[in-house]
This record gives C-alpha cells, sequence and structure tokens, in this order.
C-alpha cells in the first residue's frame, strides 16, 4: 500500500472538509432550485448532462481510481438502456423497479466481460473495453427483437412508484434524474473513500506490491469493474426515462469517447469533476453549438484544447507554459530555472495510472 | 481448387487494403513509438491528404505527382504543428494527449468539410490505372494492384529508414531511452519533432495514394483512425512490422473474412482485434480459460459417474 | 499530492465553467411565435455522414421558402435550423431545442429514419407535427408525422416486376445492414419473388454488408458474379454508394447489369462516381429530367442558384414547403401546431416537380414511380427517365 | 601481459596528461574542467544533494564514493542535465551549464555511463557506435542554447568507431546483436563506447563495475586505468573506494547529500586512509 499517498489522501481531505463540503452543499442546492431559474430546453440538457454524468462517474470509477481507462463503458449503459425499455414495454414502468434491474444487468454484464477486460493495462486495456463497446452496439443492431435495430426502441414515459403517475413533465423528470443520479454518486464517492476505496488506489499506485503483499488485485478489479457497470446500468435506466429512445448508434465509440475526455476534462480521480466534465461537454455540444448549426464538433475540438492547455494549473499553467516556450527557444527567464526537457515524452507504451497529470515524483527516474 | 479460385480475389483484395492500412498505420505507430504521442488526430491526416487527391488530381500522371507532393508536403506540416502543440503536454500521461489530439481531430475535421465541402468527391486516376485487369480468370482493379507494389516499396523503404538508416536508430533509441539520447547530445525534442512529421507525410501521402480506395467525405478521418488504432495496438505498440502483419490480417478480416463467415461479419473486426489482444497480451487469459473448462469437464464427469 | 491537487483544482475549474454556461443560459429567455409569425425548425443533419443530403434538404426548403418571400398565407415564416447530428440523441436534444426553446410550430427535414423515431415521441408529447423529408421508419402512432418522401420498401416494390420481366435469370441482391436498407432491399425482394423472380445469392436471401464501416464490396461483388447472377439489384447511398459504383465497374461483376434504388445514383453521389455510374438504372419517384411546369420552375430557380441540378432530397423538402404553406393557407383564424396538423389532414392533391401527389392512410405520398438510366446529358451525367414504373402508397 | 601493457600496445592514444591538458584549452585556459558550487537538487521538491562544492581540474579524476542512497547518482545526473539542480550553480570548462538539458550539456563536452547501463535494448551494438559517433561528430544547432554549447564545446581526444573497437574488441565480435541481447559486461562496454564516440572532454561513470562478474569487473577496472592515464578528465561515482583504486587521483565522499574531500596522496594505501579520514569527518558533520 502506497501509505505515503493515502497519508496525503487523509490530511487532504481533513484539511478541506469543511471548506469542501460548504462548497458542495451549495452546488447541491442550486442543481435543486434549476428548474426556477432557467428555461424549459436548457433544463431538458441539465438532464441530459446528469445522465451522461453518471456514465461519466463509471468511467472515471475505472479510470481514475483502478488506473483502467475505458472506452466500452457505453456496454453496461447499453444494457442498462436495452433492459429498461423492455421491461418498460413489459408493462414495469416503476422507475424504482427499473433502476436495480438496470444496475444489476449492468453489473452483470461486467462481471462477464470484466474477466477478460481487467487483466490487460493501458492502450491494450483501452482496445479491449473498445471493441466490447463496439461488439454490443453491433449486437443491439442485430437483436431486433430485444432491441428493436439500428431504428431504435421507443417506450411509454416512465412512473417513479408502481401505479404512481407518468413522469411526463421536464420538471419532474429532472429532479428524479437529480436525485437518482446524486444518491448513486454519493454512495459511489463515499465507498471510494472507505478502506475498500484506498486498496483500490494501492492497486493503481503500485500494483505490484499489492500483489507481494498478498491482495487478490484481480478479484479487487472484477468487483470494481462490475461496480462501474452497475454505474453505468442506472445511468442507461434514466436515459430512457427523459429520452424514452435508444438506438445502437447512442451507445456507440463516440459516447465512449467523450465520457472518457469528460472525465479527462473534469479531472480523473474526482465524482464531482465527471458531472462537471460531461455538463461542459453537453452544454458546448448542444447550447453553444446551436449558435452555427453543424459545428458542433468545431465547439467541441475547441473545448477540449481550452481544458488541456487551460483548465489543469488555471493562470498558472500560462505562466509554466510561457516559461517552458522561452525555453525551448533558448531564452532564460532570469531567476527561473528551466525544467529538463529529457524526460518528456518518455514513451512506455501505457497509459498512467492517473492518466492525468503525472505526479512530480515521476519524473525521477 | 474451386474454393481457392472463389476466394483468391477477396485475398488478394486484403492485401492491397492491409498494404494501405499498413502506410497510415506506420506513421501512427511511428509517433506513438518514439514520442508516445498517441494522435488521434492521424486519420484527419489521411482524409486531408484523400481530399487533396480529389481538389488537385484530374487524371494525368503529373497531377498525381503534384497531389502526392502536396498532401506529403501538408501531412509534414501537420506533424510539426501537432509537435508544437503536444509539446507543452508532453510530460502529462497519454489521456491529456488523447483529448488534445482528439480535439486537433474535431476541430481539424470541421475545417476539411468546410474548405472541401461534405459531398463525395471524385479521384481521378490516371487512365492506365483506371480499369481492371484479369488475374486468374478474375477482374481486379489495376489501381489497386499498382497500390500494392508502390506500398510494399514504401513498407520496404520505411523498413530501410527505421531499421537500418542512423537516423531510424535515432528514433529507436528515443523510443528506449529518450534520456540515454539526450546525453548524447541529441535533443529527443527534435528526433521527436521529426518523427511527428514524417508520420504526418506518410498519413498524409497515403490518403493521396489511397483516395480512389477510401475516398474522403466526412467519416473518413473516423474510419481510417479507428482501423490505424487497431492496427498499432495489435501489432504491438511502436513495432513496424508488427504493424505490418497486423494490417494485413485487418485487410484480410475485412474481405476474406466477410466471405467465409458472412454471418458473423459485423462482429468479425473487433472480435478478432479482442480475441487478438488477448492472445498476444500474454496474460495467459486464455489458457486459463482452458484450464478451468478441463476442471470443470472433469468435475462433471466424476458428478455424472457418481450419479450413475 | 501535486496530483490530487491538481485534479480538485481541474476539477472546480470546470465546475464553474459549467455554472457560468448554465447562467449564461439561463439568461436566454423563451422566445415563443408572436401572432403573425409562424416559426418553423429545419432540422437536418450539417455535420457528420449525411452533411451532404442535410445541405441539399435544406437548400429545397429555403427555396420554397424565398420564392414565396418568407410568406405563407399571409404569415411571415421564419425557419430556425437545427442540426440533426449523426447520432438519434442528438437529434432528438436538437429537435427538443427547437420545441422548447424556440417553440417552432412544426418541424420539417429529418434525414434518418432513426432520427424520427427518437424525436417522435417529444413531438408528441408537444404536439407538434413533423412534416418529414427524409427517412420514414415504423411508428406506432402517425397522428402528427407526415412524409412528403417515401417509404422504405415503396422504390424496391416499384421496380420489382420490370427487373422480374425485363431479366432472363436470376437476380443478385445486395445492400447495407441497417433497418433503412433491410426495409428498401426487403420491398424488392418480396415483389420480385411474388412476381415469380429468382434470387441468385446463395441460401436464396440478400446479402447484407455490415453497416457502417463496410467500404470495400469487392469480397462481395465476387461471390454475386460467381452466384451467376443475370443482373443485380441494390441499395446504398451516399459514400457507401460511391465506393459501391465504382468497385462494381472493376469488379467480376462489371458486365452484369445493375438496378438499384435512385438513391445509389443520387446529387452528389452520383457525380463523384462519374464514369463508372454509367448506365445503372434506378428507380424513384424523381428525377430533375421530368417534364412537367412545377418540375421546370423548381430546376431552373435551384440551378440559378446554386449551380447544380436539384436532387431528391432537394425536392422532397422543396415539397414540405408546399404542404406547410397550403395548410398555414388554409387554416382560418390562429396558426398552432394543432391547426396546421389538422389542415395537413385537409389537403388534397398537392401539385409537385415530381409529379402531383396526396397523402395516404400512413401520412407519406401515393405518388408515381419512375424507371430512370444514368447518361450524359450534354457535359455531365444525369439520371435521364425511361418511363414510369408504377404508382404505389396507401 | 597485464591490461595496461595490452591496451598500451593496441591504443596509441596515450598522451602525458600535461600534454592532454594543454591540447584541451580551449576559451577559458585558467577554468577548472569542472566546477560545482553549491549545488542542491532532488526530486519532486525533496533534496538529495545539500551544497555540494566540488572542483575537477583538467586531466583529473574524482571518485565520488559513498553508499547507496548518498546522491552519488543525482550528483552525475545533475552534471549531465539529467536532473535539474534547485540551487548552485555547475561549469564545464567555464562555460555555465546549470540546469541546461542534458542534449546541451552532452554538445559542450559531458558524456555520461549511466548506472544500471542503459544500453538500448532495440538497437544492434553498430548502431550504437554509428548513432554515438554521428552524434559526436555530425550535430546540427537549431536553437540558440545549442549554437551557445557549440562554441563552448570544450575539445576532448577524438574516439572513432575503429578506435573503440580497437579498444574493445568484444563489442566487434557481437556488432549485430541487439542491446538487449548483451551480457552485462558487454552492456557495459557498450555503454562506455557510446560515451567515448562522443569524443568527451569530461567522462562521467557512475559504478561502471555494478553487478559484474569480477574477472569481467577487472577488466572494465583495466579499461578505465588506461583510459585515466591517458589524461581523459573523469568524475567516477562508487560505493567502494577500493573500486577505483589506480584510477582516481582524487576522491570526494558522499554521506546524505553532503561531501568532504580527500586529496588523493598517490598511493593506493595513502589514498584508502585519507578516504577514511575524509569519511570520519564527513560523519562528524552529518
Amino acid at each position: 500500500m502506497n501509505t505515503r499517498l493515502s497519508a496525503v489522501i487523509a490530511m487532504s481531505s481533513r484539511y478541506g472538509t469543511v471548506a469542501r463540503r460548504a462548497a458542495l452543499a451549495v452546488v447541491v442546492v442550486w442543481l435543486l432550485v434549476l428548474p426556477q431559474l432557467v428555461d424549459t430546453y436548457t433544463l431538458v440538457l441539465a438532464t441530459q448532462a446528469l445522465v451522461f454524468g453518471l456514465l461519466a462517474v463509471g468511467v472515471g470509477v475505472l479510470t481514475g481510481h483502478a488506473g483502467l481507462a475505458t472506452m466500452g463503458q457505453v456496454a453496461p449503459y447499453a444494457v442498462g438502456a436495452y433492459t429498461t425499455a423492455w421491461l418498460t414495454r413489459h408493462d414495469i414502468t416503476a422507475g424504482l423497479l427499473q433502476l436495480p434491474a438496470a444496475a444489476l444487468a449492468g453489473a452483470l454484464f461486467a462481471a462477464v466481460t470484466g474477466i477478460v477486460v481487467i487483466r490487460a493495462r493501458g492502450v491494450v486495456a483501452l482496445m479491449l473495453t473498445l471493441a466490447v463497446g463496439e461488439l454490443t452496439a453491433t449486437a443491439a443492431v442485430q437483436w431486433k427483437e430485444f432491441t428493436g435495430g439500428s431504428d431504435g426502441v421507443s417506450t411509454p414515459p416512465a412512473r417513479i412508484f408502481p401505479g404512481g403517475a407518468e413522469l411526463f413533465d421536464d420538471q419532474d423528470i429532472y429532479l428524479y434524474v437529480l436525485v437518482v443520479a446524486l444518491v448513486v454518486a454519493g454512495i459511489t464517492a463515499l465507498v471510494l473513500r472507505s478502506p475498500a476505496g484506498l486498496l483500490l488506489a494501492g492497486v493503481r499506485d503500485n500494483e505490484d506490491r499489492m500483489r507481494a503483499a498478498g491482495h487478490p488485485v484481480d478479484r479487487y478489479l472484477l468487483l470494481t469493474y462490475t461496480g462501474a457497470g452497475a454505474i453505468s446500468g442506472i445511468s442507461g435506466a434514466l436515459l430512457m426515462t427523459y429520452a424514452r429512445y435508444v438506438s445502437p448508434q447512442d451507445v456507440g465509440f463516440d459516447i465512449s469517447a467523450l465520457a472518457l475526455l469528460a472525465v479527462v476534462i473534469g479531472g480523473v480521480r474526482s465524482t464531482a469533476g465527471a458531472f462537471a466534465g460531461a455538463g461542459l461537454i453537453v452544454f458546448t455540444r448542444d447550447k453553444l453549438g446551436n449558435w452555427w448549426p453543424g459545428h458542433a464538433p468545431l465547439f467541441l475540438g475547441i473545448l477540449f484544447l481550452i481544458a488541456v492547455y487551460l483548465l489543469p494549473n488555471g493562470a498558472a499553467g500560462v505562466a509554466q507554459q510561457l516559461r517552458s516556450l522561452a525555453d525551448r527557444m533558448g531564452l532564460r527567464v532570469p531567476g527561473l530555472v528551466p525544467r529538463t526537457p529529457a524526460a518528456a515524452g518518455a514513451g512506455d507504451g501505457t497509459v498512467p495510472a492517473s492518466g492525468a497529470p503525472v505526479p512530480e515524483e515521476a519524473d525521477a527516474r | 481448387m474451386d474454393w481457392l479460385d472463389a476466394h483468391l480475389i477477396p485475398a488478394l483484395d486484403g492485401v492491397a487494403y492491409g498494404m494501405l492500412l499498413f502506410v497510415v498505420a506506420a506513421g501512427l505507430t511511428l509517433a506513438f513509438g518514439s514520442g508516445g504521442v498517441l494522435n488521434l488526430a492521424h486519420g484527419t491526416v489521411y482524409a486531408m491528404g484523400a481530399y487533396i487527391a480529389a481538389d488537385i488530381g484530374d487524371g494525368s500522371w503529373g497531377m498525381l505527382v503534384l497531389a502526392l507532393a502536396v498532401g506529403a508536403a501538408a501531412g509534414a506540416t501537420s506533424g510539426g504543428v501537432l509537435a508544437v502543440a503536444v509539446a507543452p503536454v508532453a510530460r502529462r500521461g497519454h489521456l491529456d494527449q488523447a483529448l488534445l489530439t482528439f480535439g486537433i481531430a474535431l476541430v481539424g475535421g470541421d475545417m476539411l468539410v468546410s474548405y472541401f465541402g461534405a459531398d463525395q468527391r471524385q479521384v481521378a486516376v490516371p487512365k492506365a490505372l483506371e480499369d481492371s485487369v484479369t488475374i486468374a480468370g478474375h477482374q481486379y482493379p489495376t489501381y489497386r494492384l499498382a497500390f500494392i507494389g508502390v506500398a510494399a516499396l514504401l513498407a520496404g523503404l520505411g523498413y530501410w529508414l527505421l531499421v537500418r538508416s542512423t537516423a531510424g536508430a535515432a528514433v529507436r533509441a528515443t523510443t528506449d531511452d529518450p534520456e540515454m539520447v539526450a546525453a548524447l547530445g541529441l535533443s529527443p525534442r527534435v528526433v521527436h519533432t521529426a518523427t511527428l512529421v514524417v508520420a504526418g507525410a506518410l498519413a498524409g501521402g497515403a490518403g493521396v495514394l489511397g483516395a480512389p480506395i477510401i475516398t474522403p467525405s466526412p467519416e473518413t478521418a473516423d474510419t481510417v483512425m479507428l482501423w490505424s488504432l487497431i492496427i498499432v495496438v495489435v501489432g504491438r505498440l511502436g513495432s513496424v512490422l508488427g504493424a505490418l502483419f497486423a494490417a494485413i490480417a485487418v485487410g484480410e478480416v475485412q474481405t476474406l473474412g466477410v466471405v467465409l463467415a458472412p454471418d458473423l461479419a459485423p462482429y468479425l473486426l473487433f472480435g478478432a482485434m479482442g480475441i487478438a489482444l488477448l492472445v498476444r497480451s500474454g496474460s495467459g487469459i486464455l489458457p486459463e480459460f482452458a484450464a478451468r473448462a478441463r476442471v470443470l469437464a472433469t468435475r462433471a464427469r466424476a458428478l455424472k459417474g457418481g450419479g450413475a | 499530492m501535486s496530483l490530487i491537487r491538481r485534479t480538485r483544482r481541474r476539477a472546480a475549474a470546470s465546475i464553474v465553467l459549467a455554472a457560468a454556461l448554465v447562467a449564461t443560459a439561463a439568461c436566454s429567455k423563451d422566445s415563443g411565435s408572436n401572432n403573425d409569425t409562424v416559426k418553423l425548425g429545419l432540422l437536418v443533419p450539417l455535420s457528420g455522414v449525411y452533411k451532404s443530403i442535410g445541405e441539399d434538404m435544406k437548400r429545397g426548403f429555403e427555396l420554397y421558402v424565398e420564392q414565396h418571400n418568407n410568406k405563407f398565407g399571409g404569415h411571415k415564416i421564419e425557419v430556425v435550423v437545427a442540426d440533426e447530428g449523426e447520432a438519434p440523441g442528438v437529434s432528438l436534444s436538437a429537435a427538443t431545442k427547437l420545441v422548447k426553446q424556440d417553440k417552432v410550430a412544426a418541424v420539417v427535414g429529418v434525414s434518418s429514419g432513426a432520427a424520427v423515431a427518437a424525436i417522435t415521441p417529444m413531438l408528441a408529447d408537444n404536439r407538434v407535427p413533423l412534416i418529414g423529408s427524409g427517412g420514414r421508419p415504423n411508428l406506432q402512432n402517425i397522428d402528427r408525422v407526415w412524409n412528403t418522401s417515401w417509404m422504405s420498401d415503396e422504390t424496391g416494390a416499384a421496380i420489382a416486376k420490370y427487373v422480374k420481366d425485363t431479366v432472363n435469370g436470376p437476380v443478385g441482391i445486395i445492400g447495407p445492414d441497417y433497418q433503412g436498407g433491410q426495409d428498401q432491399i426487403r420491398g424488392f425482394t418480396d415483389t420480385f419473388v411474388k412476381a415469380g423472380g429468382q434470387v441468385a445469392n446463395s441460401g436464396g436471401k440478400p446479402t447484407f454488408t455490415p453497416w457502417p464501416g463496410t467500404t470495400n464490396f469487392l469480397p462481395y461483388l465476387s461471390q454475386i458474379a460467381q452466384s451467376g447472377a443475370k443482373a443485380v439489384y441494390t441499395f446504398y447511398a451516399g459514400s457507401a454508394a460511391v465506393d459501391f459504383v465504382k468497385q462494381y465497374k472493376q469488379s467480376d461483376a462489371k458486365d452484369i447489369p445493375l438496378y438499384a434504388a435512385g438513391f445509389l445514383t443520387e446529387g452528389a453521389t452520383l457525380a463523384a462516381e462519374g464514369d463508372a455510374a454509367r448506365d445503372i438504372y434506378s428507380v424513384l419517384n424523381y428525377a430533375p429530367g421530368l417534364d412537367n411546369p412545377a418540375n421546370r420552375n423548381f430546376v431552373s430557380a435551384y440551378n440559378a442558384k446554386h449551380k447544380t441540378q436539384p436532387n431528391l432530397y432537394a425536392m422532397c423538402s422543396f415539397d414540405a414547403g408546399s404542404v406547410l404553406d397550403r395548410a398555414i393557407t388554409a387554416i382560418d383564424g390562429k396558426v398552432t401546431s394543432e391547426a396546421i396538423n389538422n389542415a395537413i389532414r385537409g389537403l388534397g392533391q398537392i401539385d409537385s416537380p415530381r409529379g402531383a401527389w396526396q397523402f395516404g392512410a400512413n401520412h407519406s405520398p401515393v405518388q408515381k414511380w419512375y424507371l430512370r438510366q444514368v447518361r450524359p446529358d450534354g457535359q455531365v451525367l444525369s439520371n435521364v427517365v425511361v418511363q414510369e414504373l408504377a404508382t404505389l402508397g396507401s | 601481459m597485464t591490461d595496461e601493457e595490452h591496451m598500451a600496445e593496441v591504443v596509441p592514444l596515450a598522451r602525458p596528461r600535461a600534454e592532454r591538458a594543454a591540447a584541451a584549452d580551449g576559451g577559458a585556459p585558467s577554468a577548472p574542467m569542472l566546477d560545482i558550487r553549491s549545488l542542491t537538487a532532488g526530486y519532486g521538491g525533496g533534496a538529495v544533494l545539500h551544497g555540494i562544492d566540488l572542483t575537477l581540474p583538467r586531466g583529473g579524476v574524482l571518485a565520488v564514493v559513498g553508499p547507496n542512497g548518498a546522491g552519488k547518482t543525482t550528483l552525475l545526473h545533475a552534471v549531465a542535465g539529467l536532473v535539474t539542480p534547485s540551487g548552485g550553480s555547475i561549469r564545464i570548462a567555464g562555460t555555465d551549464v546549470t540546469g541546461k538539458p542534458p542534449h546541451i550539456v552532452a554538445r559542450v563536452g559531458t558524456a555520461i555511463v549511466p548506472q544500471g547501463r542503459r544500453v538500448f535494448a532495440s538497437l544492434t551494438v553498430e548502431q550504437h557506435l554509428r548513432l554515438a559517433e554521428r552524434a559526436g561528430t555530425k550535430r546540427r544547432a537549431w536553437t540558440p542554447a545549442a549554437r551557445a554549447a557549440a562554441r563552448a564545446r570544450v575539445a576532448g581526444p577524438v574516439w572513432t568507431r575503429a578506435d573503440v573497437v580497437r579498444l574493445l574488441p568484444r563489442l566487434g565480435e557481437r556488432h549485430s546483436h541487439r542491446g538487449g541481447e548483451l551480457s552485462g559486461g558487454e552492456q557495459q562496454m557498450l555503454a562506455l563506447a557510446r560515451a567515448l564516440l562522443l569524443s568527451p572532454a569530461l567522462l562521467l561513470l557512475d559504478e561502471p563495475t555494478e553487478g559484474l562478474a569480477p574477472a569481467i569487473a577487472h577488466e572494465i577496472h583495466g579499461l578505465l586505468r588506461t583510459l585515466a592515464a591517458q589524461g581523459l578528465t573523469v568524475l567516477i561515482a562508487t560505493p567502494q573506494a577500493a573500486l577505483v583504486d589506480g584510477i582516481a587521483d582524487d576522491a570526494v565522499y558522499l554521506t546524505s547529500g553532503r561531501a568532504a574531500t580527500a586529496t588523493g596522496p598517490g598511493t593506493d594505501a595513502g589514498f584508502a586512509s585519507a578516504l577514511t579520514g575524509a569519511r570520519d569527518r564527513a560523519d562528524r558533520h552529518a
């Protein structure tokens, strides 16, 4: 176990607890009163962002916490969505029944595919999960009785309780999705902070040492993969609640890629960040994209560039970039010690566990 | 003999396809190997080359050569731009680079479609290569046959460059240990930039030559990118020879494979990739499955025996 | 440790950015149609694979609106354009924006059948009619869905008998493996077999190629050639059509006559195929050379504006304008979504560049289908009408 | 025939140290080859070296002696530019290279034989030699820093591929083998050859006999003695003073990133005792 790292985690979480809890409370209250603040379309987008954000949470658990970058989290998402569609068409329209069913289906699917995926690491894991995702989408095209084929499947509105009123109003749908997303994200965050989460961090940071210490690493990873599958399954169920439609193209490669990028933008280890990244992507694509119809990909691309260059260090990052630019041009900035570019681009063919900024320690090789 | 006759054309076509994909993927694997840059904008460079071919090419040899020069130059330029863009995030890991290069791909794709238009384009081919030739009683497009030759030449040249030349040695040394390359007085960043420039030129040139086979359209970049990625990963990251085998395999899966197993056709590419990765990763997953299956079978037999 | 700090900061920064975006969005008030202006949402693909088709659709619809000085029945028309995108989920989001933010009275366009399937429940909830000018899937509820285009299985059905009568022997059938493609191919195969036609493919079933992603048709064409087919019938659209046609002429099948759903050689596709498309027979409800006053007017206006001939996609969207114009003109009183939908129900024959047509019971046109052949028309290759095939629709 | 005799016979490079020093004189004849002032350096914010002062005259051979974790490698890496110092200065023949990237430091005239050899696994021996020779002779200076480095270059004895193969005949035999396929001793020779082909004025050696069989270590030892005798300026890191017997003429004892200097009296016995004294001083200091 990487004791130093966990000590730091413990310390920093104690240090920031009060401020962070306050910030979290503000955000939650803001999300709850959002229907009073924005127009209907924005509210629909916010719903969409929450569902996409929950998918990203699943991706983040694997990428940031287990060190398995994944491009296949749409697969359990699709399983959850199609299961929900099937239930709805068989008159099981209550969300409180659909959610556990979708979670179970997503988890089962992940448990089976996970056996294969969790052995790989880095780019190989990325491609294996991509294969799982694409094969699932292909199966969705082929298996028409269950999925409706490439034209997709539409469902009538869901209800929260059996026999309750149909979820029809945009506000009601938003609040339902918000509550479910908050509960799932909250449970996820709690689990990740528990001793189990710390074990996972140990696997991510030093797998060999964990193995040597006798930890069943594969079992931890499979469990995590299954858990992430359940989260994604729930996200799929919520997709059916607000869109009432799913097709193979909605569970394809590009959704996977966007979910992974949402996590990278938001910060790979942050649950709240996953939602924020997802929100940024949805609003960029569907809100900014509407300013110039047809050029949403351009806006998304620019968002990604901005995120890469400016978000990690904020304004400090800009200064640092200027400095490294000056170094490259051979100019010495007085009073600043330039960094060695030698360690740059040390390609070892693997995605670092963090995926995001490589810690300073990594420079010491 | 009949069987052979029926599958000759798909098999040959698999080679042509594989060679095209190899030329594209070689650039990607080079960039990944030397610089650790998983360049998701690589397919966009191919698409740019293909659009240039459609724009400049008019069916004459001279214009084909001009298109090739322009395509390669444009590709090389974009490789240089990429090197500059990636430099600030070079220390930050592959996911940040993926985010960056994906962003560049999106912006570049939008610019390509805005400039060249969304319509499918006609790619003019010199008259001599336009039709088909008869091979063992079958028709086969002349251009593809010629392409196999050119690509083989390119592959040979690339192999020589990377494996035999000193510049190639510098690139591979940078893959192995960039710090030690720097200690030799070579700037890894210069090696790295040069590699990206060459990789870009290769992709741009492949776009020009490949345009009659994989025609430019708004989805070309994505398709080519995905295939190249599969090839690079299956062929072991950074290995040129591995990429060649993987490319031919992907080509054959898409041609011979869909004929031999039509029912599985939609699953073939990713299924084959998954299996290849499992076998290759050496994680012992498949042997373990086999062992477990044997244990289960033995137990089942024992149970049956006990019941009887 | 610095990693955690950085991740946190990154998370915080993106949360702030997201919040700022929502705040900005909140400032934009809901805007609705005011009394004399009718807002119409034009939802067509402006990015991705079908961008080319989307632009044709946009041009067709906008041409009609312009020709009528932005006025339908005395009401000012405001067209709000949105991008259908590639995935139906994106189309749904865009349609939701048109309905909930722009409060359009009707939605026009939509190229993909899957997108229609995705957006119709939402449109039905909000009682907004769809005047579709593209694909049309099987739908449970078509109360507010009207198509000026075609039903996917009609194209093949219209030509099947002709092919059976003309071709002396078995016919190879091949198409893309998605719902629209399967419907197209099924329409042909069912009618063809019913008329006594023989399918050449092994197993007697059409060949479906994986979709999307198939760009290499040579293996399939080689197989069809070996099956002893005397003709081939196919349906492809967009860049797959270009690949198919070019490879067809270089394959073992190159001397076998090719019959196709007209999408194979329509619009920009035909230009990209060039000489390889010469002589292909196709079936469609339209050809730019049709000789009627409405078409002459349409073709010359379109040509003057865009320096190219209109195609099916432009024509169907032009007709969507025509349908809405007539419907809004017929409304006596306030122009609402409901009123437009009811008015469309009462429309009779619609004069169109394709010849007169009217809505059938399944809210799609009862229309003529034509046999066309790709032949030189002056400098360029064009789909030249050979004969009328059948009137279909119900 | 002893190793030295063997080498002296084969390699016609040995020159009197004074002659070498004169020949090496570039722009700043008075400046020592290596001059380190209050150097602090480390990884990730944590310092490993705490204010090292060290001077190495032209033609001198200085041993840095110390246990594992004392900071020997960090010191050598700091000189080579592989670690960025957080304070102090490093000058090579009068040129300030503090914080310069490794390829710039190399161009000033430094070469390193790193700990663990770090040969390129996928390159053949022949490619190693070709690449290093090319890097040593044909350098294109793209940036102002590189041009300045080239101007400040300290000339060392010029090595060719033929020279190193003559010095290390084993490499000639194994010329088509890949770096990853060589034995430890062969890798060490290759790493040495790679460094020599840069024709350096200052050679940095990091535990050159670590992990080698005694016979091989002895052979390497002999090689180094030859090189030292030829007047190359060498900074050599070693865990035990005995390992640099007859090679180094000065030694620095490094403990917990602090240094104590012992001036070598020339004889091996005196050298060792001087080192012991130095260690005592250093321990008291710590």
